[in-house]
This record gives structure tokens, sequence and C-alpha cells, in this order.
């Protein structure tokens, strides 16, 4: 019982879950676009960055207006871009947990939302291209989105950031990453569910279609463009949430943290547990989060006491991406499926048959 | 001795049998006309026999000597050139290099000019635009573009693949005549396949009608076109 | 003769690919409850003109009408809203999905098929899955691919890919249905059924059947009427029989 | 202001030019290995930041010159980029994948290069940030106020010079045309008795040749690091883009690019008030445009006719 409450106070161990629970919703949301709809979609980050810079402008400005904090000195951009800005919301954060709470649900929604639009937005180039031409278009996108995001002060105080963030639980005190770790869980968990719902249904087949063969979809009544609209809305959508929930987590909001990288992350996530299967995409986010955070030299030092040769304590961090392009290489070369493979989608249609040819092996026999 | 004999073919592709069961013969210098209906499978027979399309059952034999199952670029360095129905050129080359190309196996430059001087006297439109890009010719030109390409190679013997798909019919009966010349010059035998089956068995020394997968009528040219069932023939309409 | 009101109306169709005239000036009409088959040698336009009327390619000049109606240019999942579904030569199955998936995905869903539906009207939706799964098994049953059904289609045999693609035709419940060599790579045996099967949604359903076949031995003991075509353009419309005497038709695939 | 304005303008288009030699040499390494083997290769990049990091140590740790480091980047490079095909691409074409799949193969391939460099660089003091250290001298200084260094001038002739020796290689040898004409039809290629796995090899070679090159002029221009290739991967890709994936299409582009970049940026600054920190968005935004309105490329050089067909 101490063991398990010391576990759930462990930050290594909170940083783990919490990172799993946002990486499993990023992976989801790829796995919709390209596993289900074929969209090889490069610039997932950028709908990720979107949920986060939203939930910091959103929680910063209106902290900011809470406290009626006016700046000693402005340094361009909006409000929450000015000195002594984060700490005065990092205070609301902790003082007001009406604040907190509500400000988180409103980024999630509001962060969707804008995500869904940018999606919609984005699909627009996926008629035209073929699809390595429109993978190296969306990642062109996330890059000018970066670039934005790096230069301009308004609306995202440029490399500066928006910082001061805080957990909706701060006012928790040393509690707040806990409570925090199981609402990310929750979240991840509803998501899920929710993609789950989603793609086993005739919309998942839609999908599929338009991913096998875009004319004979057409040729079936399903309108191809439309049909990636969706699947962009969602997955941007649920991409942005993930952003939302990783600004709540960090804290801070800097452009850096929406390199390519963290897309090529999710790619390799889902090849690792299987395209299309959202159960592998589970399997593969458990796997490469835990490369992700145990290839740290400071956790195998300190925490688990392995002694680490100096060589191997500087470049594990970059060990860790060298495991990770591994994998999407391997990945393609000797099981493009993934460990789980794609399945028939779970509806009446494929369950009910499955029972039916079952019986008539069974009826065979007797 | 025949220069090609293939017996008892079974192909297709996938796992789905076109060819049921065709032996051919091709003797030397001869041009033998493969005809027949729509979807009866001439192009897959050849393409079967070349190693293009998948061979399930049979022998294939070229000077006596087994070839069975011989990748297509073997096939070409031992003699046996194939000129595909579609895609037959290098589009982004010039003439000359195409001609240069369907000579790679070639080593000997003194031998190259040869063939290339014989091809161009066997086609002098070639000549004349031996320096534009062959994706900037005409249809017809493309198609003399390809049978010259496969004749770089001294061939021993040619699979032509529907030679004339597509061409207007004053353009393909001049190709047709070509390929007679081709045969006076060189003596090279050649399978034809053909769509236009009346041109077709007028020039061939024999033709081969092929319906459903099988040989229906095989014998000479005129034989074939003078049967009382060639309507139900080559519709496909087989009345037993 | 049967035929009611008019379902197709092709009218003065002419397509060109770069210098290739592979339509010219082609028009023809098709009742309601007719079988027709259209022939010709290869490379006369049949396909084209096909992709045409489903809406595949834009026609350079002409029209055509469904159901009274211009849908000249109209994209192909809007014809099939109308009423028309086509098959392909080749079959163009969705390869990561199962069989009956396949099938499922052609036909008419009332609800379900966008991401808000999938979610809100899940009841519906279901209850739609249920409902038609009866008629499902029975067709994948008639068609003998019901044992099948669950194997993805990049995994069965040509002949069962062959008759999902039909299955997925049927399942489109059409008013008018247009098929490429429906008997295609499949066996002679086979060819037959195929050709049963669709005399009896002809005669049973009424439902309007125009298709491309190369085996006119089983397609004239089906069809009432059949149109020639040779080098882009209608050479001969008829009955088999009178098609079949044609020295016409004989000089197209002699290609004299 | 105007002369200042003046100079600023000719300081940009001078640096232009270097810049562009450099995505016009890479483009093409990045054109000729798409069109014989359909990979759209990100790791090109990394090919790139090797370059740089071979001749570093070819000079510092083996003290050699100027030219022998230039070699050895450049051999090293094709070293790697053959290895790559060997290992990955071309397991991948025999078991069929699509060009999706070699695109996000390349990526695991680019992770795989630029980390190994990066962990190695992180644990060798000296390496994480390079520079060669013989310094491009001045050739001339226009103006009291542009200098004019050599490796100005070195990368527009290296590229040149390369121009030309693949244009001899391409129209005059049997070996360049082989490689043409499958990059025209694989099919007939090796219907005509082609040897496609040896015109494959040298595809390889000749683009790892150019990326070393290329990586090599960057750590003599300009301090490198482990990301230094990362950073011109967009702009390579919008040269090969816009060129339409023709051989003299991309040189031709990549040039343009270079110099449309500079100048464009110092003007919008000069009269927008906009931060150079946009020039990447050129390349972005000239590629976007360019793929969603004119696929097949706006300078499409068909004198040799390699066009890029769907």
């Amino acid at each position: 019982m101490v063991d398990a409450l010391s576990l759930l106070m462990d930050p290594l161990f909170i940083d783990i879950m919490i990172i799993f629970g946002i990486y499993l919703i990023l992976s989801l949301s790829f796995n919709i676009e390209y596993g289900f709809t074929g969209i090889p979609n490069l610039g997932k980050v950028l709908f990720y960055a979107v949920g986060a810079y939203v939930a910091g402008g959103l929680a910063g400005w209106i902290a900011l207006r809470l406290a009626a904090f006016t700046p000693q000195q402005h340094l361009g951009g909006p409000l929450y871009c000015a000195y002594g800005a984060p700490q005065t919301i990092t205070e609301v954060f902790k003082t007001n947990p009406a604040f907190a709470l509500g400000v988180f649900l409103l980024s999630m929604v509001i962060g969707a939302a804008f995500g869904a639009v940018l999606g919609i937005l984005a699909s627009y180039p996926a008629l035209r291209l073929r699809e390595d031409f429109l993978a190296i278009t969306l990642l062109a996108f996330s890059e000018i989105g970066r670039l934005i995001t790096r230069t301009e002060e308004w609306p995202v105080c440029a490399h500066y950031g928006i910082r001061g963030l805080s957990t909706p639980f701060a006012w928790l005190g040393e509690y707040s990453l806990t409570v925090y770790m199981f609402l990310v869980l929750g979240i991840a968990a509803l998501m899920y569910m929710l993609a789950e719902k989603l793609v086993n249904s005739p919309w998942g087949r839609a999908l599929k279609a338009v991913r096998d063969d875009e004319l004979a979809a057409e040729v079936y009544g399903k309108n191809p463009a439309r049909v990636r609209a969706q699947a962009m809305a969602v997955g941007s959508a649920m991409a942005a949430v993930a952003g939302t929930l990783y600004a709540f987590y960090l804290g801070s909001v800097m452009p850096d943290d929406f390199m390519p990288i963290v897309t090529f992350l999710a790619i390799a996530m889902v090849m690792l547990g299987g395209t299309a299967n959202n159960r592998g995409v589970v399997v593969g986010v458990a796997v490469l989060v835990l490369v992700d955070r145990l290839f740290n030299a400071s956790v195998l030092e300190r925490k688990f006491g392995i002694p680490l040769p100096d060589y191997l304590s500087n470049s594990i961090a970059y060990l860790k991406y060298v495991v990770i392009g591994l994998v999407i290489v391997l990945i393609l070369m000797f099981g493009p499926q993934g460990l789980i493979p794609e399945k028939p989608l779970k509806t009446p249609i494929v369950e009910e048959t499955k029972k039916k040819l079952k019986e008539s092996v069974e009826g065979g026999e007797g | 001795m025949d220069v090609l004999v293939a017996e008892n073919i079974y192909g297709g592709y996938g796992d789905s049998v076109v060819i049921q069961g065709v032996s051919i013969k091709l003797g030397k210098g001869e041009i033998v006309a493969l005809v027949g209906p729509n979807g009866s499978g001439k192009s897959t027979l050849i393409k079967t026999i070349y190693g293009v399309a998948r061979l399930f059952k049979g022998r294939v034999l070229f000077e006596g000597q087994d070839v069975t199952g011989l990748p297509p670029e073997a096939k070409t360095r031992i003699g046996m050139s194939y000129v595909p129905q579609t895609n037959n050129i290098f589009p982004d080359l010039t003439v000359q290099e195409n001609l240069e190309m369907g000579a790679y196996i070639i080593d000997d430059p003194d031998k190259i000019a040869d063939r290339m001087e014989l091809v161009f006297s066997i086609f002098p439109d070639l000549k004349a635009f031996r320096d534009r890009l062959a994706g900037a010719l005409s249809g017809g030109q493309r198609q003399m573009l390809a049978v010259a390409r496969a004749l770089m190679t001294e061939p021993k013997v040619m699979f032509l693949d529907e030679p004339t798909a597509g061409l207007a019919p004053k353009i393909a009966i001049g190709l047709l005549k070509t390929l007679i010349k081709i045969r006076e010059e060189t003596n090279i035998p050649m399978l034809l396949v053909e769509q236009h089956a009346r041109r077709a068995l007028e020039l061939a020394d024999r033709g081969y009608v092929l319906v459903s997968g099988r040989i229906a009528v095989e014998g000479r040219g005129e034989e074939i076109l003078s049967r009382r069932d060639l309507q139900e023939l080559f519709l496909g309409i087989q009345r037993r | 003769m049967r035929g009611g009101a008019e379902v197709l109306r092709v009218e003065k169709i002419t397509k060109t690919f770069g210098g290739l005239v592979a339509l010219d000036d082609v028009s023809l009409t098709i009742r309601e409850g007719e079988f027709v088959g259209l022939i010709g040698p290869n490379g006369s336009g049949k396909t084209t003109l096909f992709n045409v009327i489903s809406g595949v390619y834009k026609p350079d000049r002409g029209k055509v009408y469904l159901f009274g109606e211009d849908v000249t240019g109209l994209p192909p999942y809007e014809l099939y809203k109308k009423g028309l579904v086509r098959g392909f030569q080749i079959p163009r199955l969705w390869k990561g999905m199962a069989v009956i998936e396949n099938t499922a995905t052609a036909m008419r869903v009332a609800v379900g098929e966008t991401p808000g539906q999938a979610l809100l009207k899940r009841r519906s939706w279901l209850r739609w899955e249920k409902g038609i799964l009866g008629k499902l098994h029975e067709m994948l049953e008639n068609l003998n691919i019901l044992h099948v059904s669950l194997h993805t289609t990049d995994s069965v045999s040509g002949g069962q890919m062959k008759l999902t693609d039909i299955s997925r035709a049927l399942a489109g419940e059409a008013k008018i249905l247009l098929l490429d060599e429906p008997t295609a790579g499949v066996a002679p045996r086979l060819a037959g059924d195929i050709f049963k099967h669709l005399d009896w949604l002809n005669r049973e359903l009424g439902l309007t059947i125009f298709v491309i076949e190369h085996r006119l031995e089983v397609l004239f003991e089906h069809v009432e009427r059949v149109i020639v075509m040779h080098e882009g353009r209608i050479l001969v419309e008829g009955t088999p029989d009178q098609v079949a005497r044609d020295p016409r038709v004989l000089e197209a695939y002699l290609g004299g | 202001m105007v002369p200042t304005l003046a100079y600023t303008v000719f300081r940009a288009i001078i640096d232009g030019l270097l810049e562009g030699s450099l995505y016009a040499l890479m483009g093409f390494g990045l054109t000729i290995v798409f069109r014989v083997t359909r990979v759209a290769n990100f790791a090109h990049a990394e090919y790139v930041t090797y370059g740089a990091y071979a001749a570093y140590v070819a000079m510092v740790a083996w003290g050699l010159g100027l030219v022998p480091a230039a070699i050895v980047a450049a051999l090293v490079v094709a070293g790697v980029a053959l290895a790559s095909d060997e290992l990955v691409f071309k397991p991948l074409w025999r078991r069929g994948s699509t060009p999706l799949h070699f695109l996000v193969a390349s990526i695991g391939v680019g992770l795989v290069l630029r980390f190994s460099l990066q962990a190695v660089a992180a644990s060798v003091p000296g390496y994480l940030n390079i520079r060669l250290p013989e310094f491009p001298s001045t050739l001339a200084i226009i103006g009291g106020k542009v200098a004019i260094n050599v490796v100005h001038a070195l990368a527009p002739l290296l590229a040149l010079g390369t121009t030309a020796a693949l244009h001899v290689l391409f129209t005059r040898t049997k070996l360049g045309k082989a490689m043409r004409a499958t990059a025209s039809n694989p099919t007939l290629a090796r219907i005509s008795g082609i040897n496609v796995i040896m015109v494959r090899r040298v595809t390889w070679i000749i683009g790892g040749l150019l990326a070393g090159l290329s990586g090599f002029i960057i750590s003599y221009y300009i301090q490198a690091n482990p990301e230094v290739g990362w950073n011109f991967l967009l702009w390579m890709f919008a040269a090969a883009i816009a060129g339409g994936f023709t051989f003299y299409g991309t040189i031709i582009a990549g040039i343009i690019l270079g110099v449309v970049g500079q100048v464009a940026i110092i003007l919008a600054g000069y009269y927008l008030g906009v931060t150079t920190a946009y020039k990447p968005a050129i390349a972005l935004v000239i590629m976007v445009l360019v793929l969603l309105f004119r696929p097949e490329g706006i300078i499409r050089i068909q004198s040799l006719g390699l066009r890029r067909r769907a």
C-alpha cells in the first residue's frame, strides 16, 4: 500500500504515464489519418502545437485578466508575453481552482475546434497530390507553422514562448501531478474508446475504402474530398487535445517543442504497433514512450543506479532517436503490418458473420 | 529444325490460368500470326512464352535448347527479342539513343554501327528523326522505333505484341509491310500478335486462331480466312 | 422488345486523348428494364464510353442524361446517388478490407457514414447493419463466397475477387448497372452462372443492365439488344441474331 | 540610402548564387535518385551533414589539405548513400514497397544517420560545432563593402563543373544513357538487357558524391553541426520540385531559388519590415505552390527530355 502510494507520487512514473497518455492520443489521431484513410500527415505536429498554443494563450490571457495584471515593462505581443506575466499566471493557477479547471476544459474545447478547422483546410492538397508529395507538403505546412511561432510575438511570444502554466490541479499542491496523471490517462482512455467507436462503423469503412481505392470508393458513393476532410478534422482535433494536455503538463509552450521529430515519433509508434489497428497503437506507444523516457542518463544513473560510461551519458539522449529510426526501417523491411496487424472492423456485419460461420462449421461437424 | 517450340503452355497472371494448354512452333524465317477474338489470350500467350506473365506448365525450346523459366533479360541475351504492346520505347531518350539502348548487350561499336545502318535502311523515317526525343514521335513512328529497337540486338527470333494497335489503317499496313521487308533482309522469324486478323493472316506464312485460351484453328492464312465458320470463330460464338 | 421510360441517354459524345479520338459522336439510349450488351474489338472505345457515362472522364463534347436529367461531368459519387453503379474490368477491390466489408461498403447506407453519425446515431446504424445481414449473407451464399467472407480481398483467389466485385455492384442497389467484362478471367461455367444471375436480376427485379462482354457466346444468350462499337463509333445495333449475321461486325473484328 | 541598398542587394545576389549552387547540387542528387529509384529521400539531408563532418575529420584528424578533404567527403558520403540503398531501399523495392513506404523508410534512415552522428559528436569534444580550419580567403572587395570570398566562386564553379561532367556522362557514355533509359522506362530497360542493379548503384553513388561535396562546401562556408543538412532539406526538395524532377531543371531552379530567396528576404525586410527569420518560408511557400498548382514543375528543361510522369 505504501509502495503503491510512493509509486503514484514518483515523478518518473508520473512522467511516463502522462507522456504515454499524450502520445497515445497523438498516435491514435495519426492512425485515423494515415492508418485508416491513407493520408500521410507528416505535419501532425502542427495540430499538436495548435492545441498547446490555444491552451497557453487562453490560460495566460484569462489568468492575467483575473489578476488585473499590468506589466511594468511591456515587450510587445500580448499581455502574457510581458515580463513578470508567467509568475502571475502560476499564482492564479495555484489560488483559483475554478479558473484552473475551467480554463483547462475551455482550452480543450477551443483547441479541438481550432485543430478541426485547420485540419479541414490542410486536407485540401490531399485531393491533388500523390502520397509522397502530399507528405512533403504537409511537412512543409508544419515547418511554416513553426517558423511563425518562432518569429511572431503576437499571439505566441516568439522564441520566448508562453510560460507560467500549471496543471489544472496546481491548487492541490504536491498531489497536483498525480491527480493530473489520472486525468490525462482518463482522457486518453476516453479518446481510445472514441477512436474505436468512430472507426468501427460505416464511416470507418468509408475511410478504408478511400485509402484502398479512391476511384472505387467514388463509384460507390463516397466523396473522397469529404471523407479525407472528415478524417483530418477528427485527427487534428484529437492532436490538438493532446497538445492541450501537453501544455498544461509542461507549464510552457515553446516553438522548438514542435519539431518534425514529434511527428516522426508518432509515425514510429503507429507503425510499430500496427497501422489501422488501435490496439496495436497502444502497444507501440507504450514501447516507444519507455524508450523515449528511459534513454536518459540521469534517469538511469540516479533512479536505477545503472552507471553509464561518459560517452554514453552524453549521447544516450540521441541514441533513442537512432532506435526510433531503426524501428521505422526494420518494421517496413520485416513486418510492415506491425506487431498487431490490421483486422476487419468490429461491426455487426463482421461479428455476426463470424458467429454464423462458426455455427455452420460446428453444425457441419455434428 | 524449328527455331522456337512452345509445348503445352498454361499461362496467366496471379492464380488465374488464361492460356490452357497451347502448343505452337516457329520455323526458320517464318512469320506466324497469332489472332483471335478479344480476351482470347493472344498477348498473354506471347508474354508467357517470353517470361513476363506467369507460366504454370509447359516447355519452351529455343533452337533446341530448353529456355523455360529463363527471365526475360536472359532471353534477350540469347537472341529472343520482344516488342511489348505499350511502353515499348524510352520516351525521354532520342531516337538514336533508343536504338543504342536496344544494342546495349552488344559491346563491339562497329557491330552497333552496322546494325544501326541496317535499321535506318529499313526505317528511313527514323534516320531523319534520329536526334528527336522518342516521346515526341507520332504513334506510327513510335511503333517503328519499338520494332527497330528490338532489331538492334541481332535477334534470332522476334515477338511482336500488337505493333499496330491504335494506328490508323494506312500506317498499320505500312508497318506490317515493313515487317515483311525485315524478314526478307534478315530472315528473322517472327511471332506476331494481331488484333487485325485479316491483315495479319494475309501477310503471315501461317496463323493460329486462339479462342478462350486454346487454339481453335491453325493453318495457312488464306485457309483460315476462307473457312465457312469464320464468323463464329472470330466472334467467339462456337456452336457445337 | 421490353423497355419503358428512358433511363440513360448519351448524346453525341466525343472524347479525345491527345490526338487520339476515343469516342466519336456516340449516341445511344437505354430504357428501363433493358439488358443491353456492348461489344467491339479492343480499342473501339467501350471502356472509355463507360468512363464518360460514369463520370470518371468528362467528355469533350456531348451530353449524358440519367432519367432525363443532364448529368454530364458529375462525379461518380453523385451518379451513384442517382442510381447508377458501374463495375470495373479488373476488380478494383478495397484490398485491406474483408470480402463482406467490401460488399457492405457498397450498400446504400442510411446513417453512420460521417464521424458525427458514427458516434451519435450509433443505435440507428447498428440496427441497419443487423437488418441487412440476412440479405448480405444470402447474396454471398448465392455467389458462393460466403465461406471466405471474412478474408481480406487480397488473400482470396482471382475468381473470388471477381465475385466480390460483382457482389459489390449488386449491393449498390442500382437502378442501372454498368458492368465492364464481368466474366473476364473466370472459368467458363462460372461465367454462365454470372450471366444467369444478371438475367434474374433483370427479369425479377427489373434492374436495367448495360454490359461490356467479350464472351459473345454467353452474352448473346441473355441480352435482348447488342450495340457494336468500332473505332470510337457505334457500328451496328440490333438483336444478337442480327448482329451475329451482320458482315460489318465480322469485318470490324477481323480488322480488314 | 540607395547605394547601401544596392550594395546589400548585390551582396544578397552573391550569397544567393553560393546558396543556390548548393541547393542545385543537393537537389540534383535528390532528383537523380528519385528518377531512377522512386525514393523521395529524406536521408539526403543527412548525407550532406556527413559530408561536412567527413571533410572536417579529414582535415583536423588526418591533417589533409582542402582538396583531399573534399574528395574524402565525396567518397565517404557516396559509401553511405550506397550502403543505405543496399541495406534498406533495395530490399524494400524487392518486396514491392510503395513510394510512400520509401519516403517513410528514408525518414527512418535519416534519423539513424543524424542521431548516431549527434551521439558521437556529443561525446567527442569539439565535434558539436565544426568549421574547416582553413578559412576561405577574400578574392575581391567590391565598392569597399562587399567581400567576395573563395567560397563564393567555389560553389558555383563546382556546380557548373559537375553539371558539365554529368552532361557528358548522360549524353556521351553508355552508362549515363543506361541511367536515363532506366529512369525513363525501367521495364523496357530490363528487357533491353541493361543491368538495372548496376545502374541503381551508380545512381546512389553519384547522389552521394554530390551530397558529400555540398557538405564540404557548407562546412567551409559556415559553422556546421549534426543538424546542418536537415536545415537544408526543404530547400533541396524545393529545388527538385520546382525543377519538375528534371536533371537540368533542378540545377537551374536551385540556383534561382538561392538568389530569389536571398534577394526577396532582403527586399522584404527593407520595404515591409519582414525579419530574415522568414527566409526558409520562401522555399516552403514556393514548394507548396508549385506542388499544388504546377506539380510538373516550373522550370523543366527537356533538352535531355527527362520528364516526370505520373
